[in-house]
């Protein structure tokens, strides 16, 4: 029982980093591929995270997953934060994609 | 204290290197420019007398060894001293000696005050690398170490005054970590094969099992990486920039030991690790050594002779010189290996007395420009005497130390039967007396060119004191050349016959 | 099954990145890529057993490498054209070295063959008896601390090289401190921004404490001296980025990290050097307890505080330093 | 099992030889580093990959596992992790310092420069 709940809060996981990953692709600008990654991230390490405490074995893992999850869950959107504050900063806005300052790589 | 001592002889391949490793973060916290130049120096010192607590215990019996950790050997690592050991150790400490109380004369380096002290801790982390690379029996030990030296080496190399100096370093930086990097795959590759990491323990067990492609791959980058290390001529590209650059006192102490030790651990690994049957009988290991060697030292020397300047001058001529230790080591034999260390060790003294005596100029004229150079030798007479001896040891003059090593090493390579070899080896001389020629015409008959600085400075004594010493021992070796070239033929002895 | 998948697909994963790297010329694109990298190498090494050498791996590929590359590159430096070709000299002369070392790769023994020669030695040892010449379960502690443990002391001294490198390459500061109001050029975005101030001051603590785990669990779990150092150190560098370098170099002054660097060495070699003169070799310590293990566990434990000061405060350092070099 | 064969050995081959095209093609000398990292690492797959058994588990012994991978590799690569480190550092301060001589970090733009050396009149 615990092992089919455990592998399916997994794939449940697995599929949303994949939407997300998606999304990072195909989204025109700068913030909405940032509120694609980052929700999603959250959102998706934490189901794989609750996938792995349903299927770990013993107290002491599950504490570790668990410290893991709470981590993720304060510092991810804090990061994306960061992020979107530093691309506004530098002078990057919603109406004027591919602008502000160049990126190297980036488009 | 009675105690101690005898209990100090059974430490002593130990102390030879955790002497200077341990100073060295001490010399840092005390943090005082004064108290870490005496530091050093006493080291140096110290350091000499273990090594020769080594050598007279080495005569006593021939291999010492030294289980650190208390762990039996191919377990824990293994320090292991024999003649050949003791040899290097001789060498490289003898001349970090000198030039430790030549550095005492420099305001090496552009460094803040706060880095002074720093500079004596790479200083002391160098020579405590090299060090361990010698009397260490570990393959992965040997990279640790040398990984030590080189990160101490590019630090002291970026002290130089000139800007380019901080590029220098960063190039040698890129080369050694290159090289470094093969010579850490090699030891891999060995251990893919052989489940071990001691020198002998792989020595034996390749001999058992036969080679195949892996060990000849370990082979092949095993001679690359650590020829970047010694700069043999394909793979010298760092090192006449380095020395050009680096300070004085640095140029004076790597000439003398770093090559030399990489050197000591290419004949280390062909002969203990390898075995002279693999690199010498199944892999035409002496075809590449000598064919490297022949073109070095035909070519560099005209690299050397259209160089502008002195010491960069000279840097390229160690690279000349490293090829005649080469073509040794590539015979094979013993005569070779005993040729390879007779140079080794004469171009040691004879190179370091040269960059001292060029120190020395550079220090007073300002400028190491050659055609700046115009009658110098007859202000500083001391310092341009020394470098004409030295340069004429370099040629190879009957008389000079340079002749003792390179008549062995005619003689090892006519007793192979490769007696046309000697054509390279003396076309190669004839070409450096052309660059040594070229300083002593300006030095001697041109006439001046630079104002002559303020009241000429005088030499102090730490300037003239480990000049002369050096100079007092090629002198010596060059005229009787009995006892050193007895130590050179015994240590190649112990290295080919390690039982008898 | 799954183990080989898996590692199939890493190593796809880092071709397609070094590939990405060989063409990128943009300094922060090729700083990013190489952190994936990192990541990448280091999940492989899990995937692969070896899980100490992952947690460095992270740490190091991941934390301090990327740190100090974008503590050196500059917007100015990013090149108009971001995507470049190696020269064909390059590729030829590469694929020519591909080629031989190919022909050499051919006798070696398969992945995760047992009866390689590489498992049957000194292997057998360790896997065998550390246990009761140790006493502690991680294997890769007992031969990192005790039966290599000059190798380690040499990775002590090397770190401390690069601390003494570093502290000797800084530029002289000649306008004096700075003063309190400087700006971070390190990381302006932190500064004065309260959501992060918030949240990564409430995780300093915890870092801290992660890293003290991390330092004495190394017995028992993945970890050590080296990762506990590299953590402490982020977490002191942590509050350096989030108040400012003036700041906390008035808490941890830069005499008392230099003094640090050096001490972990000297904690290390003195380590050593009692066992001499308890009448044993240089780093044996069993002498050091009443009984071989007691002795053993003592010393480890020593000598990995050693590593975790040299290491941290080197980390401490090395952000000063190339603090320095902005002004 | 056999498929995975030597694999792992082919790739850090190829990632080897990518690295050694960064160090040697690169002018830009913080690519240099990154290229160095890169040519390291690979050295650390084979070292890594040696070390596996297959069906093996970490070797941190515990009375449920019975084979555990080759330990010795894992110590070597660590101390070579942090040997690679520690050059990173010192190449990475060189770099910060030539910036500061240069204003560039640019081998071409450095090269191109005139050797400036203390031209004294007679």
């Amino acid at each position: 029982m615990t092992e089919i709940l455990g592998s399916l809060l997994l794939l449940l996981g697995v599929l949303t980093v994949l939407v997300g990953g998606v999304g990072l692709f195909r989204f025109p600008d700068f913030f909405c591929r940032l509120h694609s990654a980052s929700i999603v991230d959250t959102l998706g390490a934490g189901l794989v995270l609750l996938g792995m405490l349903v299927l770990s074995g013993s107290v002491v893992i599950a504490f570790k997953v668990a410290m893991i999850g709470a981590l993720i869950f304060f510092l991810s959107p804090m990061t994306a934060h960061a992020l979107a504050r530093a691309a506004l900063r530098s002078g990057m806005h919603r109406d004027k994609p591919g602008s502000g300052p160049s990126t190297g790589g980036m488009k | 204290m009675d105690s101690l001592i005898p209990a100090l002889e059974n430490h002593l391949p130990i102390l030879q290197v955790i002497v200077p490793l341990l100073i060295a973060p001490f010399c840092m916290i005390l943090g005082s420019r004064r108290l870490a130049r005496g530091i050093m120096v006493l080291t140096a010192g110290i350091m000499l007398a273990i090594t020769l607590g080594l050598a007279s215990l080495t005569l006593q019996q021939p291999v010492i060894t030294y289980d650190l950790g208390g762990w039996a050997a191919p377990w824990g690592i293994e320090y292991r001293v024999d003649m050949l050991t003791v040899f290097i150790l001789f060498t490289i400490n003898l001349v970090h000696m000198l030039a430790s109380v030549f550095c005492l004369g420099r305001q090496d380096g552009n460094l803040g005050t706060a880095a002074r002290p720093a500079f004596y801790t790479a200083w002391l982390l160098c020579i405590a690398g090299l060090n361990g690379m010698v009397v260490t029996n570990d393959a992965f030990n040997v990279f640790v170490f040398l990984e030590i030296s080189s990160l101490a080496t590019y630090t002291l190399i970026s002290c130089g005054r000139e800007p380019l100096a901080l590029l220098s370093a960063f190039r040698y930086l890129v080369a050694g970590a290159v090289g470094a990097t093969f010579i850490l795959l090699s030891i891999g590759l060995l251990y893919m094969q052989t489940g071990t990491l001691n020198i002998s323990d792989l020595s034996r067990v390749i001999a058992e099992r036969g080679s195949d492609r892996t060990i000849i791959l370990a082979l092949a980058f095993f001679i690359i990486g650590v020829g970047v290390k010694c700069a043999v001529f394909p793979l010298h590209d760092w090192l006449p920039n380095a020395y050009r650059f680096a300070p004085d006192s640095v140029t004076v102490l790597l000439s003398g030991t770093a090559t030399k030790v990489a050197l000591y651990v290419l004949i280390r690994f062909l002969h203990d690790l390898f075995g002279a049957d693999f690199g010498f009988a199944e892999m035409p290991l002496d075809m590449v050594l000598v064919v490297t060697a022949i073109f070095g030292l035909l070519l560099v020397p005209f690299i050397a002779l259209r160089e502008s300047n002195l010491k960069r001058m000279f840097a390229w001529s160690s690279v000349a010189q490293v090829s005649y230790i080469v073509m040794g080591i590539g015979l094979g034999t013993r005569l070779g290996i005993e040729a390879a260390l007779l140079h080794l060790f004469n171009h040691a003294i004879v190179k370091t007395a040269i960059f001292m005596a060029v120190g020395i100029i550079i220090a007073r004229t300002g400028t190491a420009r050659i055609r700046h150079l115009g009658g110098m030798a007859h202000r500083h007479r001391f310092a341009s005497c020394i470098m004409l001896f030295g340069g004429l040891s370099l040629i190879g003059l009957p008389g000079t130390v340079g002749f003792v090593s390179k008549w062995v090493l005619v003689t090892a390579v006519v007793d192979k039967g490769w007696w046309w070899l000697a054509i390279p080896i003396l076309a190669g001389s004839l070409a450096s007396a052309a660059y040594v020629w070229r300083i002593v015409e300006i030095m001697w008959t041109k006439p001046a060119v630079l104002k002559p600085e303020a009241p000429a400075a005088r030499l102090h004594w730490v300037e003239w004191l480990p000049l002369s010493v050096l100079a007092g021992l090629a002198l010596w070796f060059g005229l009787n050349a009995s006892l050193i070239t007895g130590l050179a033929s015994s240590a190649a002895l112990g290295l080919l016959n390690p039982g008898g | 099954m799954i183990n080989v998948v898996a590692d199939v697909g890493l190593l796809c994963l880092l071709l397609t990145v070094a590939l990405a790297i060989v063409c990128t010329r943009s300094p922060l694109s090729l700083v990013l890529l190489s952190g994936i990298y990192s990541i990448a190498l280091c999940t492989l090494f899990v995937i692969l057993d070896a899980v100490d050498v992952a947690f460095t791996e992270a740490a190091v590929g991941a934390g301090i490498s990327a740190i100090l590359f974008f503590a050196v590159i500059r917007p100015e430096d990013e090149p108009v054209t971001a995507f470049s070709w190696p020269s064909s000299r390059a590729i030829l002369l590469g694929l020519g070295v591909g080629v031989l070392l190919l022909a050499g790769t051919l006798d070696m023994p398969m992945y995760g063959d047992h009866l390689a020669p590489a498992h049957q030695h000194l292997a057998l040892r360790f896997l065998g008896q550390s246990f009761e010449e140790i006493g502690i379960p991680n294997v890769v502690t007992s031969v990192l601390a005790s039966y290599r443990g000059y190798d380690t002391l040499g990775e002590v001294v090397v770190i401390f090289t690069a601390g003494v490198a570093v502290l000797i390459l800084q530029p002289d500061n000649k306008k004096g401190p700075a003063k309190p109001g400087d700006r971070d050029r390190f990381a302006p975005e932190l500064m004065g921004n309260p959501v992060l101030k918030t949240v990564l001051l409430r995780m300093i603590p915890l870092v801290v404490l992660f890293g003290l785990y991390v330092q004495f669990h190394g017995d028992y779990g993945p970890g050590g001296g080296f990762q506990a150092g590299v953590i402490l150190g982020a977490g002191v560098i942590t509050y350096g980025l989030l108040s400012s370098a003036t700041r906390l170099k008035r808490i941890i002054s830069d005499k008392w990290v230099t003094l640090g660097m050096a001490l972990g060495v000297l904690v290390y070699g003195l380590v050593g050097v009692a066992g001499l003169f308890l009448g044993a070799n240089f780093l044996d310590y069993s002498v050091l307890g009443p009984t071989q293990t007691a002795g053993q566990h003592l010393g480890i434990l020593l000598i990995e505080l050693g590593v975790g000061l040299t290491v941290s405060c080197t980390m401490v350092s090395l952000y000063y330093c190339f603090k320095q070099g902005e002004s | 099992m056999s498929f995975p064969g030597l694999l792992n050995y082919w790739v850090a081959l190829i990632l080897l030889v990518c690295g050694l095209i960064i160090v040697m093609d690169s002018r830009n000398l913080v690519k240099k580093l990154v290229g160095l990292g890169i040519f390291q690492s690979a050295v650390f797959l084979v070292f890594i990959t040696l070390g596996k058994k297959s069906d093996g588990s970490a070797p941190i012994l515990d009375a449920s596992v019975s084979v555990y991978s080759n330990p010795l590799p894992h110590v070597l690569i660590l101390t070579a992790i942090v040997v690679g480190v520690a050059t990173t550092a010192v190449g990475l301060a060189l770099v910060a310092r030539i910036r500061r001589a240069y204003g560039t970090i640019d081998e071409d733009e450095i090269d191109d420069r005139p050797e400036v050396e203390p031209e004294i009149v007679p």
